[in-house]
C-alpha cells in the first residue's frame, strides 16, 4: 500500500493506494499517526482503495480515535459500494465521519 | 507488561512455536500468537494443519509430537504438546486474518471405513474441522456451487474478539412481557420485493434495515431459525445444481459448527473474513437491542451435519467418533433425531461443548435466548435411556453466564420422547407448547366441545404447566414446520409435492380447514372467512397467557400453497413477499393492533398463572362466561372470560377485558357480565366487522352501547374492555 | 495488533472502567488492564473493592450498577455490568502487583444473622474474598499472629500467569508404577535438622533442595497434604497464640480458597507477591519433574473454612451461601465432612468451581493427579442423598484437562458413606483402599486367619476392584491419619492428649500391637521386634498388586509419641527429625531397597488382575504356597505365594519370585516349589537377618543354598528371586 | 530508582540503586536495553537494590534474554540474601550468570 499526504488549503489529504488488511494496516496507521496535530483537519481520500479487511476496519478506527483524543479531526470520502457496505453491516461506519464526495468532506471539516 | 513465556522453545519448517495451553479450546489470540487447543480422547496422534486463506495446499503441517528444533541453537529435539487428552500449542508471528487451520489425527484403536459400523473412525488422510472453530469458510456465498476437488469443505478460522459494544447488554425482558416473531434470516429478505440495498438481500444485515418494520408491528423479540454454519448444498444432487435448481438443505437444521454465523447469512460473508461476518451478526444484535428487540436463536445440539456412517467426515466423526455419538454396540449411530446421528449429550466432553457454545453466543453476541430443537434428546443417556436428572438440562438452567437467557425447549423428539408439560424444568425451562397449538387449530375450525381445551390455553396451560407458571409456555398456531396461518385456513390436506417425495414428507395431522375450497380462490365469501379465521387465531393468542410467538408473514397473510415442509426450497415458496404488506393491510393493522392491545394490558401477561382467588375488586382474576354470563359450556364452541385483574396484584390498575370467542358457524349472543367498579365496556376488537372496525387502536375504543348483550358474529371474536 | 475495545467506556471516581468479560471467572490480566468477574445467584447488588497491598482502607469501591460518568465528556451516565449472573468489569491501568481485590455484595432477599439457621446470608458491609483468586494474603507467614482487626483477612491477589515451564509436562507415570510418598509440606522440613537455608525451613522451596533425598530412596511422587490456602490460625485461642503456644490447624484440611496455594508454605510468603508464591511452586513441580518425580495434591472439595452458622464469613456464604452449600430446609448446614458444612458439590456452579479449579492446578501447575479428601461427599446430592450418576465424578473422569491425571478417592465420608471397593469409577478413579490397610496391620500383628485376606491385599484386591483392576488401589499401612508405622509397633493405645480433648479424639480401632511395651523402652529384644514388624510392613507393600503409597519418616522410624491424630501440633510431634535417617540407616536401607527391589520387578506391577491362567513358562502367573508348597493355609498367619509372569504379558522376561511371610511368633520351615525354567532361587530378603543380610540390593542376590526349604524366622518375612 | 552506568576496561558496570518493581521495572529495562549492542559485556551490580518483586523478576529476565539475543553477555553480581532466595525459590536463578563479587563477575565476562 502506497500512501500520498498533501496539504490544501490547511487541510492534510490523505490517499491510501491499495488494499487495507492486516499485512498494510501499520504502515496505513504510522503514515496517518505522524501526521495528527491538535486541530489538524484531515480528509482520508478512500477512493484509491478497493478493500479494507476487517484488519484494515480496526486500524481506521484506531486511528481515527487517536486523532479524536488529540482533537484532530477526520474525514472519510470516496469509499466505493464495497467497503461502505461492510462498513455499515458491521457498524464500524456509525464511528466516522463519511462524505462522499472531496468537496462534501472539505466542507463537513468547516 | 511482556509475558516471559512468549518466546518460542521449538521450530518447525521455519514456524516458531510453543506449549500453548488447554483451555479455551479452539484458536485463541494470545501475545505473540495463535493458540491452537483440541481436545481427543482417543486419538494418539494430532497434527496442526495450516492454511492460507482459501489454499488447497496446506501452507504447513504441524506435529503436536515429535522432533523439531530447539529454538536457540536449532539443534533437533524430542517435543511433545499435549495437556491431558488436549493437544495444544501456540503457533507464534501468525497473519491471522489470511489463516485457515485444520487438524488431522491418528489412533492406535482400529479404524472403520466409511459406509461401515465401528466405534472409531480415526482417519489421518483427512482435514478435520476444530469443533470450537469461530468461524467456518467453505460456504461464504449462498448456494455458490463448492468446489468439491477441495480436500478441506468447512474452514477453520480465526476471529477476533475486540467488537465494541459500546454498553450494549442483553435486554432481559421479562419473560411475560415477550412476543417472538420466528424467522428464517434468508427468508425474511430475500425476496426481490424486500427493498433491501443489492448485495445485502437475504443476511444478517437486511434484517437490521428491516428493524422499523419489526417495531411498527409490535414485536419485541426474534427468534432466528437455525444460524450455526451449515452447509446448504448437503442435500443437493450436484447435477440439479448445474441447471440452477435444487432442493438445498434451507431450513438449515445441521450444524456443521456450533460456534460460528453462517457465513453465508453475512452480507459481508463473501469477503472470507471470519471477524467481519461476526461483527456484522453482533453489529445486527446491537442495533436490535437498541430498538428493544431481543434475539433468540433457534439452536440444533442433537444432531450434526456428519450424517450415519454414509456420512461425510467433516469433523466430530474424525476427532473423537466414540465421544461424540451416541452409538449402539455394534456401532451404529442411534437415531433419535431422525437425521442419521445423534450427538452424544451427557457425555461430560459434549455437554462441556454445548454449554461452552451458548456462553460464546451470550457472552459474545449477547444473544437474548435460545430454542433448542428436539430437546428431549438432550435428557437422555449415552445409551439413549432417559434420565431422570439430565446433567445438561440441570447445568443449563443454572448457568451463570445463561442465568438470565430465555431457555425454550422443543420438548420432544425423533425418538418416540414426548415431554411438552414434563421437560426436566428446573425452574427456568419454557417448552414450544405443540398442545396449545392443537388446541387453539382444533377450536378455530370448529371441532366439537374443544372450549375447555381453549380455557387451559387461556391461561397458560395450567394443566400442563402447574408450579412452572404461564411463562413455561410458548403459545403458537403456526411456525416454521408445518403450514403458515394463510395455508391453515386455505388447505385441509398437504401438499408437498415440490419437496421431491411424492408428497409422502411432512406432517399429515395438521387440523387445518379449508374455508370451503382447497387451495387459492376468488370465492369472496370463503376469502373473507379465511381472512376472518387468521384473525381469530392472532387474537386467541394474543389474550392467552404465556409468551406468544408469531411466524415470520403470518401478519400479511404469507402462503406457501399448502406445502407443510418447506425445509429445501430457497425460492418464492420461502422467501417473503413484502408486497403482501399492501395487499393484506387490514390484517397486518389487525396483527399490530391485536399485539398492541396485549402489551396496553398487563392483565393479558402474568407472572403466574391465576389462583382463582377474588381480587381486590371482588371479582375473580379470571371468570368464565358462556352465552349466558357466568355460565360457561364447556362442551361447546362458543367461549367468553372476563380478566379482571393481574393474578400477581402488579397490574391491579389494569382494565376488565372481556373476550367472547364464537367458533360456532352461526352468530350468538353473548349475555355480558357487568363490568366491575362501575365501569362501561367498550368495543376493541369485533373480527366478524371489516376493517378498520375490526379493531379500535388501544385507548380509542368507542363505547359499546348494549351493555347486557353482545351477538357476536359466527367464527369471530370480540373483545370488550371496560373504562 | 491493537484492540479495539479496550478504551474506557466509563469512569468512576477517577478509575477508567469499562464492561468486562463474564469468562473466566476471577481477576485475568487482559491488554490494558484487569478484568473481575464474579457469580452470584442470588445477590442483586455488588461492589468491587480495590486495596493497595496490605492496606485496611480500601483505595476505591467501584459498584457494578449505577451512575458513573461517561469516558469521553464525563457527563453522569448510568451504567450496569453483568451478565446473566455473573458481575463483570474491567478496570483499566491498575498496577496488578500491589493490588488486592474484594467484593461487597448485597440482596433483596432476606439475610440471616451470624448464629442463626438461614438461607442466605449477604451482609454488604463485609468485604468478601474471590472464590476464585489465584493468590491469597493475610496469612503470609506461617504461625504470624494475625491483625484481627482487619475487615479483610483472606486477601484476593493476582497473579500472572506466565511462569516459564520451559517444555515440561506431566510425567504421566503409569498408575502401576508409582510409588507415592505422602508428605506435609511444613512437616517435611521445619524441623532444625533439616539443614535447609535459613528461611527456607518448612517450604516448597525446602522441598526442592531435599529432592536427591527422595531420589535416593526411590519414591517417584509426592502426595502433599492440603496446599490450598487455609488459616492455620482458625482453631486457635488467641492467648495460646500470645503465649507462643497454641493448637493450630496445622494439616491444613479447611480450604479458603481453591485456587491459590498456601502462601505460607511458600519462603517467598512473607514478600506478599502473589505471583511470587505461584512461582515457587511452579518451580518446585518442573524441579521434581526434572528429577522424575509426580506431584499430587491431596484437595479438600466437601468443605470450606467458613464452618457453620456460627463460623467466619469469608467468601462463599456471602456470595451465594444457597449455592454453595447444603442446607436442609431449616437453613441449617449439612455436615457431612464433621467440619460444620459440606460444600454443595453437585449444584452445576460448584460442579464448575471444583472442575475450573482441578484444571488451573492440572494446566497451571502442571500436577500429576490428586487425593481427593472425604471424596463420597462428591456424590452426594444437595440434599445429601448419594447420586447413581453423580455428575461431578463423572466430569473429573471424563475431564480432557485432567485427562491423564490421577484421581484417588478417599471412598469415604463423615455422613456414614462408605465406598471403599464401591466408588462410582468411570474407569478412572483409585482409592485409598482402607481395607487393604487393616487387612495389613491385622495380619503383621499377627491376628489369627488373616492369610487369605492378605492373599486378596497381595493381589490388588480383587475381591474389591474386579474389572477395575490393582491400579484402583492405592495400598498403604500408615497415612497422616492415624500412628505412624513405628507408632503403630509400638502403642497399643492412642495417646492424644496433647491435642487438650482428654484423649477423646481419634480412632480408637488402629489394630496396632506394642510388641509387648506401651512406648518406647530400652528392652533390646522389644526394639528388635519392632524393626522387623517395620521392615515386614513395607514389605509386604512392596510385593502387592496396586499403588503403594508410604507416610513421610516411616523409612526412619518417625514417631508421634502414639498421638494418632495430631492435625493441631505445630512441634516435634509433626516435624520429621532429620538426625533419624542416620539413628535409623538400616531401617532407610532396607525400604530403599525393598523400594528398589519393586522398581525392578515389573511382575510386581501388574495393570491387570491376575487371571489364574497358566503363564508362558507354564506355571500360574500366581500360585499359593503354604509351609507346604502348594499347599496354601487361608486360615492361618503364614502365607507363601510365587509369581511367575506378569499378567498382561508385559513381564514376560521378568525373574519368578517367591515371597513367604510368616507372622507366627515362633520360626516356621516354608517348603519351597521348584522354581520355572530351571533357574535357582537366590536370596533377596529376610527380614529376621540384621542388616545388611535383611536384604540384598537388586541384581546382588546371592544363591539360597537349600533349594527345597527356607525356615523363616518367627515374624518375618523372606524374598527368593530366582535367576 | 536510579540507574549508574559506567565504563571500566570495555566493561559495562550497571549500579541499579533502590527496589526493583512493577513500578520501576521500566526505568531499568529502558536504561540497560539502551546500553546493548553486539559484542557488549554488561555486569550488573546489584548490591544497591534490597528488593525485588515478581514484575522486577521477569523485567530482569526479558532485559538478559534481549541481551543475549544481541550477543550481548550480562553477569549478576551484589545479589543480597532476600534476593538471591527469591531467586532460588522461584527458579529465576537458572536463567542468569550470577557471581559473588564485582571482581568474580569480571572473571566470568572474560
Amino acid at each position: 500500500m502506497e500512501l500520498n499526504i498533501k496539504t490544501v488549503d490547511q487541510l492534510t489529504v490523505v490517499e491510501p493506494l491499495g488494499d487495507i488488511d492486516g499485512k498494510t494496516a501499520p504502515t496505513f496507521q504510522d503514515g496517518v499517526l505522524a501526521i495528527i496535530e491538535p486541530g489538524s483537519r484531515i480528509l482520508i481520500d478512500m477512493s484509491g482503495v478497493s478493500f479494507m479487511s476487517s484488519a484494515g476496519l480496526r486500524v481506521m478506527l484506531l486511528t481515527h480515535r487517536k486523532a479524536t483524543g488529540s482533537e484532530a479531526r477526520i474525514v472519510l470520502v470516496g469509499l466505493n459500494e464495497n467497503i461502505l457496505n461492510s462498513m455499515t453491516a458491521t457498524g464500524f461506519i456509525n464511528f466516522f465521519t463519511v462524505r462522499n464526495t472531496l468537496d462534501e468532506g472539505r466542507e463537513a471539516l468547516g | 507488561m511482556e509475558r516471559i513465556d512468549v518466546h518460542p522453545t521449538h521450530v518447525y519448517q521455519g514456524f516458531r512455536i510453543r506449549s500453548g495451553k488447554p483451555y479455551p479450546f479452539g484458536a485463541t489470540l494470545v501475545p505473540g500468537g495463535i493458540n491452537f487447543s483440541i481436545f481427543s480422547r482417543h486419538a494418539d496422534y494430532c497434527v496442526l494443519v495450516l492454511f492460507n486463506r482459501g489454499a488447497k495446499e496446506p501452507l504447513v503441517e504441524i506435529p503436536f509430537r515429535g522432533m523439531f528444533q530447539k529454538a536457540d541453537n536449532k539443534e533437533p529435539v524430542w517435543g511433545e504438546f499435549r495437556t491431558g487428552n488436549v493437544f495444544n500449542m501456540t503457533v507464534l508471528e501468525l497473519d491471522h486474518e489470511d489463516l485457515e487451520y485444520a487438524f488431522r489425527m491418528d489412533s492406535n484403536y482400529q479404524s472403520t471405513p466409511r459406509g461401515k459400523p465401528g466405534i472409531h473412525r480415526f482417519d489421518p488422510s483427512r482435514y478435520l474441522m476444530d469443533p470450537y472453530a469461530r468461524a467456518i469458510g467453505g460456504r461464504d456465498e449462498w448456494g455458490k456451487l463448492a468446489d468439491w476437488a477441495d480436500p478441506y469443505q468447512h474452514r477453520a478460522r480465526i476471529v477476533f474478539d475486540d467488537f465494541d459494544w459500546e454498553g450494549d447488554r442483553q435486554l432481559e425482558i421479562p419473560m411475560e412481557d415477550l412476543i417472538i416473531y420466528e424467522m428464517h434470516v434468508r427468508g425474511f429478505t430475500r425476496h426481490p420485493s424486500s427493498g433491501v440495498p443489492s448485495g445485502q438481500a437475504g443476511t444478517f444485515s437486511a434484517i437490521r434495515e428491516k428493524i422499523p418494520y419489526l417495531k411498527d408491528l409490535g414485536v419485541n423479540c426474534i427468534e432466528l431459525m437455525p444460524i450455526f454454519e451449515f452447509d446448504e448444498l448437503e442435500h443437493s444432487a450436484r447435477d440439479e445444481l448445474s441447471e440452477g435448481w435444487a432442493r438445498m438443505n434451507y431450513w438449515g437444521y445441521s450444524t456443521v459448527g456450533f460456534f460460528a454465523p453462517k457465513a453465508a447469512y453475512a452480507a459481508t460473508g463473501p469477503m472470507k473474513d471470519g471477524t467481519m461476518v461476526a461483527d456484522e451478526l453482533k453489529n445486527l444484535v446491537k442495533e436490535l437491542h437498541k430498538n428493544g428487540i431481543e434475539v433468540i436463536l433457534d439452536v440444533v445440539f442433537n444432531h450434526t451435519a456428519e450424517g450415519n456412517e454414509q456420512g461425510p467426515t467433516i469433523s466430530y466423526r474424525g476427532i473423537d467418533n466414540a465421544t461424540y455419538y451416541m452409538l449402539n454396540e455394534e456401532g451404529y449411530y442411534y437415531n433419535f433425531s431422525g437425521t442419521g446421528n445423534t450427538l452424544n449429550c451427557n457425555n461430560p466432553i459434549v455437554r462441556d461443548m454445548v454449554l461452552d457454545a451458548l456462553r460464546y453466543w451470550a457472552a459474545e453476541y449477547h444473544i437474548d435466548g435460545f430454542r433448542f430443537d428436539l430437546a428431549s434428546i438432550l435428557g437422555r443417556d449415552p445409551w439413549g435411556a432417559p434420565l431422570a436428572n439430565p446433567p445438561l438440562l440441570e447445568a443449563l438452567a443454572y448457568d451463570p453466564i445463561l442465568g438470565k437467557c430465555k431457555l425454550i425447549a422443543e420438548a420432544w423428539d425423533a425418538g418416540g420422547l414426548y415431554q411438552v408439560g414434563s421437560f426436566p424444568a428446573y425452574g427456568r425451562w419454557a417448552e414450544w407448547n405443540g398442545k396449545c397449538r392443537d388446541a387453539i387449530r382444533r377450536f378455530l375450525k370448529g371441532d366439537s366441545a374443544m372450549s375447555g381445551a381453549m380455557s387451559m390455553v387461556v391461561q397458560g396451560s395450567p394443566d400442563l404447566y402447574a408450579g412452572r407458571g404461564p411463562t413455561a409456555s410458548i403459545n403458537f398456531v403456526t411456525c416454521h414446520d408445518g403450514f403458515t396461518l394463510n395455508d391453515l385456513v386455505s388447505y385441509n390436506e398437504k401438499h408437498n409435492e415440490a419437496n421431491g417425495e411424492e408428497n409422502r414428507d411432512g406432517a399429515n395431522d395438521n387440523n387445518s380447514w379449508n374455508c370451503g375450497w382447497e387451495g387459492p380462490t376468488c370465492e369472496l365469501a370463503i376469502n373473507e372467512l379465511r381472512r376472518r379465521q387468521m384473525k381469530n387465531a392472532v387474537a386467541m393468542l394474543m389474550l392467552s397467557q404465556g409468551v406468544p410467538m408469531i411466524l415470520m408473514g403470518d401478519e400479511i397473510a404469507r402462503s406457501k400453497l399448502g406445502n407443510n415442509n418447506t425445509y429445501c426450497h430457497d425460492n418464492e415458496l420461502n422467501w417473503l413477499d413484502w408486497d403482501l404488506q399492501e395487499k393484506n393491510a387490514d390484517l397486518y393493522r389487525f396483527f399490530k393492533n391485536t399485539i398492541a392491545f396485549r402489551i396496553a394490558h398487563p392483565v393479558l401477561r402474568n407472572r403466574d398463572h391465576f389462583q382463582q382467588q377474588d381480587s381486590r375488586n371482588g371479582f375473580a382474576s379470571i371468570s368464565w362466561h358462556g352465552t349466558q354470563a357466568w355460565r360457561p359450556d364447556w362442551n361447546g364452541n362458543a367461549l367468553a372470560f372476563m380478566l379482571s385483574s393481574r393474578a400477581n396484584g402488579k397490574a391491579d390498575g389494569d382494565n376488565p377485558i372481556y373476550v367472547a370467542m364464537n367458533m360456532h358457524w352461526d352468530a350468538l349472543p353473548f349475555e355480558l357480565p357487568s363490568p366491575p367498579d362501575n365501569l362501561s365496556w367498550h368495543l376493541s376488537t369485533n373480527t366478524s366487522m371489516p376493517a378498520p372496525q375490526d379493531i379500535y387502536e388501544p385507548g380509542t375504543e368507542p363505547p359499546f352501547e348494549n351493555s347486557s348483550s353482545f351477538l357476536v358474529g359466527g367464527r369471530s371474536v370480540a373483545i370488550l374492555v371496560a373504562k
